[in-house]
């Protein structure tokens, strides 16, 4: 270990330019305040706060214009010595670059997406032949969906359900949208993270537990749906989507993530102090 | 090499311990009140949050002395209603505002290698103002009933719904002391939050871009963007208050037109994003003391950093959920309730975030880091309550009733106090130049988490069994009665707990064991200078090179800059 | 300076290569932030006015009593454009020429206020419209009341550095100082195009 | 010292035990009101329906708590640095994008869940459709009093809110409609519905369906004011038969009795008459509570006290001694005058 000497780097006698002490900002607080406080006291000690506030500012004025007053603080030599008693530094097996970001390839946030939309759209199938087998109309579980969203739909009947509702197809569009893509993008993001076989994992075994977690819970979320619903058809929309969610995010190869730039610069915004030439220095 | 040497030249030499002679003290006090130093100022802040929040306790003990039995005549119904409103205004606007500007303050510029904060005069100003008004709102204890009648405090509750709050239903001058004197402190903090904000933005050292601000900093930067937003709609609240009550305006008079829902979405605007300009610096110091004791950079900065400010913006829109029961239309409900439960997604990324930056770690349980622990299972908890009441439905049960209570002081004590505590117990050595007993602050620690598990894990259950807030007594067969004794017996724990912090406090400045420039091992710049730093922080103009400058000086083989 | 140093900038300059870091105006960021702070104020005197337009109980409605202030309107908003040529003058160092631009854009705003004051003169004396007269009457004059405040805080501001351009002591190395009030000045005439909207248009 | 940060975590779990032991007890068998009331026994459809979201929610966040605090353990365990002489910095990782979105991608799932449960819940409850079977009452709230307007029957009650039972063959519901006369009150019996405010110039709804009948205890949930918690609220769920008879004797005029004359003859002298009403006299008041049918309520002062004749002469004697800082004034009424006026009031069926 070695310390430093630092002899000449401020020697005494070399000083330090700092704004001066000054009393004007508590009188003129103290000002504003008594200018409140006299609302509910009395009018003098408001003109009495006037008064120091005017005051205040004034001399407040006079000490920063034209020059701010400041004074001259000598400085003191003294060495800090920055040491750590830790002096080694564990690092990971896996590579070089021991503080990367963990993982250093993976599939790109797009693949998941892409999986979800993809397999939002298989899904559709299965659950299409099911209105038309059963019912003979493929607004029927498109209306069971929606069914969570139409604010005035208690016991319907099964005409209700299998007629076309505009208000029943906007709302379960939005839900099937907004959760295919979420579980794709979950199913992208969590895919390095299984062990091998991605797709059997994706999409056999998740929709089970998906669909066994909604089994137990659908009662709550969704009544209406929960009476009318052909579980197997269920499992079978819910595999269809799993299998090609999993099978576009495979497809997808890897690529090594971003963290050898900057978030900022990753992210493309510009901000003022940011090195755009950055990402380039660092090997 | 291990170690080297900054060359920043460090604490002035120690002056001769003056005697207290008068003249000496005058100077010394002086030194104080003229002061437009940061780390100063910062101090004072601390001083006076730490001041109120005895203040505040005294009063909440005493609320819950009266509430440990039913039908209890310990104070007056009055009393107890202003206790109430003056427990809740004291811990929001005096210790709650004023802790945040105390840490900013003293560390922001210390961490960003600045000589000073941006505007060293308006800093002193601000405080000031907060501190006349604090006083100005204690005055009406006083003076509350006019200079000439007899005096009270504010007793409307700390969010003063309207109509309670016109002249016909409260007579007096209490009302106008509560909105004249957080006007004066609001002044405050806005000058405040403008200082951090341009100090941040303005006076960071060579090569301290934005995305190598500690995190303590960015946050802050976000609470104080959104103090300025938040802060002036209460302001301009009050200003209506008072317009109402002394011209003569209609603003919240029913009688005459006007609407007292409006008071309530004016508050709340206010008052909701205010929780989160209360937390983000208590997350702020959790993000600097808890990768330092798990030895480990913080997990996600970028996500850290943009999570804050999802916070920010998502809790600029969740306010009418403090307004379920007030009568919205359900699609305006629902709203509500989708907006509120989307907070819980950015949190959840920062708790998540915290336990990966201590997985893998070697977590040292000083002071600093019990807190922060106790902080990350309450916060977990205090967010999973927040949940339910964000469940309309059952926030129509909830509302209102001692399990908002609760909720609301496990974010508030849970969350925030840990933090602070924490935060003092970590930067007390910078400041002091003297660590805290760490057998005091364990004490401190286990006393203050079992009373305030006994206090508020139990507070919830009065609330699922029908107890509204603010009574100042209630009915013996409703079946609250066991529930409240055990309840303010834990409070009575955290006091302690408290008292022995204050004792500690104090014996460490004397006693203390010196601390040295860096006593935690740490990485930000702060620890670069002497402990207490001298008035100009730095001799020379630091610069740095990644997220933790003196990581990479003490690692110079293994640099963070590498990797960033 | 010491080896330390010299150490110190040869770490660094591996890393930094000669950027420039530069950062914003302390100044400037001040007073976006006092805007916003000020905008948020704004926003909610001006959604207590929407809310309360024809809520009143009983009379006089806006409709009977406002009229139109179109000179006023065009004189604060075209001082908006003097005090940018002013800006541009101390920029370049004209002091004359800023004085004079400076001088005028306090002249309008002057004008304003006293055509604010005259009528809230009418308002009061011919039309009994007070504060606590309706609610149009609390919303109105708060509304108008707090940006006309904001006018005279400005009001005086400029006329600070009128006496300083007077007296001589404004030079070019000012401008950045002076563009910084201005922004102020073009925040209060953006906020009268709102509360002229509302007040005058949407409410009546 | 490994138990140690440990007990934060437990005594949370202990609470949530508690509150187990609190929801098992209350939901298996409580038919019928408390004494407590818990929103754990409902005994209305929107108590009901809020209850059974209740325990949805607290199933799916009790799942989250044990996930995250059992993740807090391990890593509290698992990673505490073992002795002080450890000399090295553990691995340092700055984070990873994988991972941070998939504990993104999970609760905007869970929040998505939630939401929908939410605002079919809200819907359903909110937006009920009114049946031509419901009875209409108007709730005024006054400074520490409930006023409750049956519009169709002409009543005027207080205090003590009568609804007829509701079954599912017979449903029964009630409507009330809620004003204020003052400031902000809050009409909250946890038993039978979620809370909803009372305000001044602004109209609120809400309804219930009784299912077991007896008496319903809940009070004021907005802070009102000094005696905000002495504005206690008592719905008694009547049996048609109870419900009629009751309404039969809200119908009727004051009754007049000649022995008492001397007592009304101080009501209606001193300032009782400005605030109070009693049918066929005088007295119009408004300000106060209704006292036509005084001694048919169980309860004075807003469920302060007992309605006994003591209590009642105590009461007027000096409101303070069970509800300080009430709006009714101490009258200052001699001994006799007390003992008068309380017999006169004592006749009030």
């Amino acid at each position: 270990m070695e310390t430093h000497e630092q002899s000449n780097s401020s020697p005494h006698g070399e000083t330090i330019h700092l704004p001066a002490p000054t009393a004007w900002p508590i009188v003129m607080a103290f000002g504003v305040t008594l200018i409140f406080a006299g609302f509910v006291t009395n009018m003098i000690v408001s003109i009495l706060g006037a008064v120091f506030f005017v005051t205040s500012a004034v001399g407040w004025f006079r000490q920063v214009l034209p020059h701010e007053a400041h004074e001259d603080l000598p400085v003191e030599a003294h060495d800090i010595t920055i040491a750590s008693t830790r002096t080694h530094v564990t690092r990971i097996e896996i590579s070089e670059e021991h503080r990367a970001h963990l993982p250093v390839e993976t599939y790109p946030i797009l693949s998941g997406i892409k999986g979800g939309i993809a397999g939002g759209i298989a899904m559709i199938f299965p659950a299409l032949l099911y209105g038309i087998l059963s019912h003979h109309s493929i607004w029927y579980p498109v209306n069971l969906l929606g069914g969570a969203g139409v604010a005035n739909w208690s016991n319907p009947t099964t005409q209700d359900i299998a007629a076309f509702h505009i208000q029943g197809l906007i709302v379960a569009t939005i839900i099937h949208i907004a959760t295919s893509v979420l579980v794709g993008l979950l199913y992208g993001a969590m895919l390095p993270m299984l062990p091998r076989h991605p797709i059997v994992l994706g999409g056999i075994i998740a929709p089970l537990l998906w669909t066994g977690l909604l089994h137990s819970t659908l009662g709550i979320i969704n009544p209406v749906l929960d009476d009318r619903i052909a579980w197997g058809w269920f499992v079978v929309s819910q595999v269809a989507f799993g299998m090609v969610a999993g099978f576009v995010v495979a497809r997808q190869g890897k690529i090594r993530t971003g963290q050898s730039m900057p978030f900022v610069l990753r992210m493309g915004i510009e901000a003022s102090g940011l090195h755009s030439g950055e990402g380039e220095d660092r090997h | 090499m291990a170690d080297s040497t900054y060359p920043m030249p460090g604490s002035l030499a120690e002056a001769p311990r003056q005697r207290w002679s008068q003249a000496a003290i005058l100077e010394w006090l002086h030194s104080w009140v003229t002061t437009v130093d940061h780390k100063k100022l910062g101090i004072l802040y601390m001083l006076y949050s730490i001041f109120f929040l005895l203040v505040g306790g005294v009063e909440a003990i005493l609320i819950r002395i009266q509430l440990m039995q039913p039908n209890l005549h310990f104070i007056s119904p009055q009393v107890f209603n202003r206790l109430f409103t003056m427990h809740g205004t004291t811990m929001v606007f005096l210790v709650g505002m004023t802790y945040i500007f105390g840490f900013a303050n003293y560390l922001i510029p210390l961490m960003i290698g600045a000589r000073d904060m941006a505007f060293p005069r308006l800093n002193a100003l601000s405080f000031w103002l907060t501190f006349f008004g604090g006083l100005l709102l204690y005055y009406s204890f006083i003076g509350g009933g006019g200079l000439y009648g007899q005096g009270n405090a504010p007793d409307v509750g700390w969010w003063a719904y309207a109509p309670l709050t016109s002249r016909a239903f409260t007579p007096g001058h209490s009302t106008d002391y509560w909105a004249l004197s957080l006007i004066v402190t609001g002044f405050g903090t806005i000058g405040a939050s403008v200082n951090v904000v341009a100090t941040a933005l303005c006076m960071r050292c060579k090569g301290m871009t934005l995305m190598r601000l500690p995190l303590f900093v960015w946050l802050n930067v976000v609470t104080s963007a959104l103090a300025l937003i938040t802060i002036t709609p209460l302001t301009a609240a009050q200003i209506m208050l008072l317009i109402d009550r002394y011209l003569g305006g209609h603003f919240f008079d029913t009688q005459a037109g006007g609407s007292a829902v409006v008071w309530a979405h004016f508050f709340w605007i206010f008052g909701h994003p205010e929780v989160y300009v209360l937390v983000l610096p208590a997350f702020a110091i959790a993000n600097e003391v808890i990768p330092v004791f798990s030895r480990k950079a913080i997990f996600g900065y970028p996500a850290m950093a943009a999570a804050s400010v999802a916070i920010a913006f998502v809790s600029l829109g969740v306010w009418a959920h403090h307004m379920f029961t007030i009568g919205m239309t359900s699609v305006g409900n629902a709203f509500f309730v989708l907006s509120t439960m989307l907070v819980g997604i950015p949190t959840g990324i920062k708790i998540f975030n915290w336990i990966a930056t201590m997985w893998g770690g070697k977590i040292r349980f000083a002071t600093p880091m019990l807190f922060c622990t106790g902080f990350l299972v309450q916060f977990l908890l205090a967010g999973l309550t927040g949940i339910m009441l964000s469940v309309a439905p059952w926030d129509w049960q909830l509302h209102n009733s001692y399990f908002v209570i609760a909720h609301f002081h496990y974010v508030l004590v849970g969350g925030i106090v840990f933090c602070i505590f924490a935060g003092i117990y970590y930067w007390y050595p910078k400041v002091t130049g003297r660590m805290l007993s760490e057998t005091l602050g364990k004490w401190h620690f286990w006393l203050f988490v079992i009373g305030f598990h006994i206090t508020f894990d139990l507070m919830h259950i009065p609330g699922l069994l029908g107890m509204p807030r603010s009574i100042y007594t209630y009915e013996a067969n409703r079946g609250w009665g066991t529930l409240n004794m055990i309840i303010s017996i834990g409070g009575l724990i955290q006091a302690v707990a408290v008292l022995v912090f204050a004792v500690n406090l104090v014996w460490s400045y004397f006693k203390g064991k010196e601390a040295g420039n860096d006593p935690w091992d740490a990485w930000t710049l702060e620890w670069a200078a002497a402990s207490p730093p001298p008035a100009y922080n730095f001799a020379t103009d630091p610069v740095v090179t990644s997220r933790r400058p003196l990581w990479d000086l003490k690692h110079p083989e293994d640099p963070d800059w590498k990797y960033e | 300076m010491s080896e330390g140093v010299e150490a110190m900038s040869t770490i660094a300059l591996v890393q930094e290569p000669e950027h420039a870091f530069t950062q914003p105006s302390k100044g400037r960021v001040a007073m976006f932030c006092v805007i916003i702070a000020e905008s948020a104020i704004f926003t909610i005197f001006v959604v207590a006015y929407i809310y309360n337009i024809g809520k009143s109980l009983y009379g006089p409605t806006p409709r009977q009593v406002l009229e139109i202030p179109i000179f006023n309107s065009i004189c604060l908003l075209s001082s908006s454009l003097t005090i940018w040529l002013s800006e541009h003058a101390i920029e370049r160092g004209k002091v004359k020429s800023f004085g004079l631009w400076w001088g005028l854009t306090f002249v309008l705003g002057a004008i304003f206020l006293a055509g604010t004051g005259v009528e809230w003169h009418k308002l009061i004396y011919e039309d009994g419209l007070t504060i606590s007269t309706n609610l149009f009457g609390t919303t109105f004059y708060s509304l108008v009341g707090l940006h006309a405040s904001h006018v005279i805080i400005g009001l005086i501001a400029l006329l600070t550095v009128l006496l300083f351009t007077v007296t001589g002591h404004v030079r070019q190395e000012h401008a950045e100082r002076i563009q910084i009030l201005a922004l102020y000045w073009h925040f209060v005439d953006a906020v009268w195009i709102i509360v002229f909207t509302v007040v005058y248009i949407l409410g009546r | 010292m490994l138990a140690k940060c440990f007990r934060c975590v437990n005594c949370a779990a202990r609470s949530l035990c508690l509150l187990a032991v609190f929801l098992a007890s209350h939901a298996l068998f409580a038919e019928g009101p408390l004494s407590t009331p818990s929103i754990f026994a409902p005994a209305s459809t929107p108590a009901s329906s809020i209850y059974e979201l209740s325990l949805f929610v607290l199933a799916i966040t009790g799942g989250i708590f044990v996930t995250v605090a059992g993740l807090i353990a391990y890593v509290i365990f698992r990673f505490r640095q073992h002795g002080q002489d450890d000399v090295s910095e553990p691995a340092q990782i700055y984070g990873s994008t994988q991972v941070e979105l998939a504990w993104t991608v999970i609760p905007v799932l869970i929040v998505v869940v939630l939401f929908l449960t939410t605002a079919r819940m809200i819907f359903a409850i909110q937006d009920a459709p009114k049946p031509k079977s419901a009875l209409d009452v108007t709730v005024v709230g006054h400074q520490f009093w409930w006023e409750f307007n049956y519009p169709k029957l002409g009543i005027r009650a207080v205090n003590e809110l009568h609804v007829p039972l509701s079954s599912p063959q017979d449903p029964k519901p009630t409507f009330l409609t809620l004003l204020s006369a003052d400031v902000m009150h809050s009409f909250w019996v946890p038993q039978l519905s979620g809370k909803i405010d009372l305000i001044p110039n602004h109209v609120n709804n809400l309804w219930i369906d009784p299912q077991h009948p007896g008496l319903y205890v809940g009070q004021c949930g907005q802070f009102c004011g000094v005696q905000h918690a002495k504005m206690l609220l008592r719905v008694y769920v009547d049996t048609p038969e109870q419900f009629a008879a009751w309404v039969k004797n809200q119908q009727q005029p004051a009754v007049s009795d000649d022995r008492v004359a001397e007592g009304r003859h101080v009501f209606e002298t001193q300032a009782c008459m400005n605030c109070h009403t009693v049918t066929g006299t005088a007295a119009t008041g408004r300000f106060g509570p209704d006292l036509t049918h005084l001694m048919s309520r169980d309860t004075l002062a807003s469920g302060a006290t007992t309605n006994t004749p003591e209590n009642l002469r105590e009461w007027t004697r000096n409101p303070d001694t069970y509800k300080p800082g009430s709006l009714m004034p101490a009258m200052q009424l001699s001994d006799q005058q007390l003992d008068q006026v309380t017999a006169y009031l004592a006749t009030l069926r």
